[in-house]
């Protein structure tokens, strides 16, 4: 834990944002490995896969874009300093009421808690407590956070989408050659690496019922493999095999399929995401409404992380080649 | 007492430290870290209310009597997916601003500011 | 039978993590880029290997297993592979040139 | 020995760590962070069995696959800096 707070000061000091963001790096790792010690496995998959891979990627690309010094310029660090210290040490106080670290008397054990972990065996059928709660009982704000999602990537959509013309297309294909001559042994390590780790997404996607896993981090770790591809082949390659429009598209699919899920069950007459409408058995209901939310998620989740990535390093091409002009 | 409170203690460090950040620094990529950091200390800050003492994780297997709490797992693990969502927005309107006031500096585009009014 | 497995799963735990503290020791002592790189490659992937081979003899459940084995496989994979793009980038953009020149020397040599 | 081996593998994290703080160029933090992410996934590894519930080694996959990949994105977008940083030098 001091290690942590060792790795945030020293976050504070750096004033290179590269070294700034491969410590962010390491501090989501180091965070994860907390979140396994604390029990917390489905987080630590979705932070190892969300925090050190896919948020370090855009931060890179971004201060490719933007530069990469800091200014050494500060406002009023006295000021603000004042601040933190007034409001942390009011925080500190208002933990002193708190129940110890670890203590099963906890209020927050007394209320839900003991009805998922005992009951939701029989309710649901489905050994992970954390996904029965994230896509059965806590569905309507899981929705919420898949439209939030979606959102987001509308927005990152309408600020950095670009009009491309076709000679920056042919010239992005040079200036990947002369990538791909470098980096041989690379490009075919990840050629046998990608299909493998499309798998393992698939993987974590279906078997999320019954250990850690589920749509959110399997459309993160799917997300990253289309990643790993674009880096090595070209913009160009990726969006050839992966079409703009078409995960658009996809991404409103997954949406669209997690509502509509909720929609069928009000249809036929139990509340809105109540699965055990969706067959005889409530049992099997649950487990197909869940493995079709999970499957909503997964693609939402995919399709517009690559949608931001691929807009991001659009971006960053179009901008490289207007300075490749300006020269 | 001490050891009992450990660990909010650290996350109220982590928290001020990106707090620190957001409002002293400058640079507007400096600050989406700093908003990183700060979003982390409460990550750490609920997932260490889950956790029970003996507690195992919450998956159902047999012989295992105490489990953590899976509320709180089940509201950071969508947390953090929409963090990334929200970072990217973030981002995306940083590099607008790059391209419209060629700098990140919040100095800088203030100064622009100024004089275009 | 038994007590064999835990033996030699101990050992070669123990000798993993040996391996591990002379990396990171080499990263922190090394003096300069290349020469890390060698204390890395070589003690990270032997010494992984180790550690991933202790917990398979540790661990008699099958399914565990496979698992373990698909990590160490991945992590032979990998880690040369990081190695050498590091490297490559490296030597690429020129670094060894802002070093002097006996460093300079030493680094063509222990430069796989 | 399990709890030996993973108080080893902290230490490394630590000395990790420096490297990447310290580090003069941009590709020892690079290798700072590669390592760290290799000795990562050993920890989950080795944490899984040390509480007794080694089904969680999908974390450890993951975290394999994901410190490749980020490695990978660093080297390729760091590139950009440097023949930059090359090109004003001959100027």
């Amino acid at each position: 834990m001091a290690f942590l707070v060792g790795v945030a000061f020293a976050i504070v000091r750096m004033k290179d944002l590269l070294a700034v963001i491969m410590l962010l790096g390491i501090y989501s790792l180091l965070s994860a490995s907390f979140f396994v010690a604390m029990d917390a496995a489905d987080v630590a998959f979705t932070e190892a896969a969300v925090g050190a891979g896919i948020s370090t990627l855009l931060m890179l690309v971004t201060i490719s874009m933007t530069g990469r010094s800091e200014h050494p310029v500060r406002h009023k660090p006295l000021l603000a300093l004042a601040v933190v210290i007034i409001t942390g040490s009011l925080l500190i106080y208002g933990t002193l009421d708190m129940p110890y670290f670890g203590s099963a008397e906890a209020p927050i054990h007394q209320h839900a808690a003991p009805r998922y972990i005992n009951d939701s065996m029989q309710e649901i059928g489905v050994p992970n407590i954390v996904t029965s709660v994230l896509a059965s009982y806590r569905a309507f704000d899981t929705f919420g956070e898949v439209v939030v999602i979606f959102t987001a990537g509308i927005g990152v959509l309408a600020l950095l989408s670009v009009v491309r013309r076709r000679e920056y297309t042919i010239n992005d294909d040079s200036f990947n050659h002369s990538m791909h001559e470098q980096h041989l042994i690379l490009r075919i390590v990840t050629k046998m690496m990608i299909p493998f780790i499309l798998l393992f997404a698939f993987y974590v996607q279906f078997h999320g019922d019954f250990g850690p896993g589920g749509g959110f981090q399997a459309g993160v770790i799917f997300a990253s493999a289309v990643f790993l591809y674009t880096m090595l082949f070209g913009t160009s390659t990726a969006r050839q095999v992966i079409n703009q429009s078409f995960i658009q598209l996809l991404a409103a699919t997954g949406v669209l399929l997690y509502g509509s899920v909720g929609i069928v069950s009000l249809l036929i007459g139990k509340e809105f995401f109540d699965y055990s409408a969706l067959s005889a058995d409530p049992i099997t209901g649950q487990h197909l409404g869940i493995l079709l939310i999970e499957l909503g998620v997964g693609i939402t989740v995919a399709s517009i992380m690559i949608i931001i990535f691929f807009n991001f390093v659009g971006r960053r091409n179009n901008l490289q080649h207007k300075e490749n002009e300006g020269d | 007492m001490l050891l009992g409170l450990y660990n909010y203690w650290v996350v109220i460090v982590l928290m001020m430290v990106g707090f620190y950040i957001v409002i002293a620094h400058g640079n507007l990529i400096k600050k989406v870290v700093g908003l990183s950091i700060f979003q982390t200390s409460v990550f750490i800050f609920y997932i260490s209310m889950a956790k029970v003492d003996g507690g195992s994780a919450p998956i159902l297997a047999e012989g295992i009597k105490q489990y953590s709490n899976p509320l709180p797992h089940v509201l950071i693990l969508t947390a953090i997916v929409v963090g990334i969502a929200t970072t990217a927005l973030a981002l995306a309107l940083a590099v607008r601003i790059k391209e419209a006031y060629g700098s990140i500096e919040e100095e800088e585009i203030q100064k622009k500011d100024n004089q275009i009014c | 039978m038994d007590i064999l497995m835990d033996v030699s799963s101990g050992l070669f735990l123990l000798v993993g993590s040996f391996l591990c503290l002379t990396g990171g020791l080499g990263i922190l002592r090394f003096p300069d880029f290349y020469t890390r790189m060698h204390a890395v490659g070589v003690s990270d992937t032997l010494a992984t290997a180790m550690i991933l081979i202790g917990l398979i003899l540790h661990n008699p459940d099958f399914f565990v297993d496979v698992k373990l084995m698909i990590i160490l496989l991945m992590a032979l994979f990998i880690s040369p592979t990081a190695s050498h793009a590091l490297a490559n980038a490296a030597m690429h953009n020129d670094l060894s040139k802002q070093k002097n020149d006996k460093s300079n020397s030493e680094t063509t040599s222990s430069n796989p | 020995m399990l709890i030996a081996a993973t108080l080893a593998i902290l230490v490394v994290m630590i000395m990790a760590t420096i490297r990447a703080v310290m580090g003069p160029t941009p590709y020892d933090r690079v290798l700072a962070v590669n390592m760290f992410g290799t000795k990562t996934v050993l920890l989950i590894s080795l944490l899984g069995f040390v509480m007794g519930r080694p089904e969680f080694l999908d974390i450890a996959i993951v975290y394999a696959l994901i410190n490749f990949i980020s490695v990978i994105g660093v080297l390729r977008y760091s590139n950009h800096f440097v023949t930059k940083r090359n090109e004003q030098q001959k100027r």
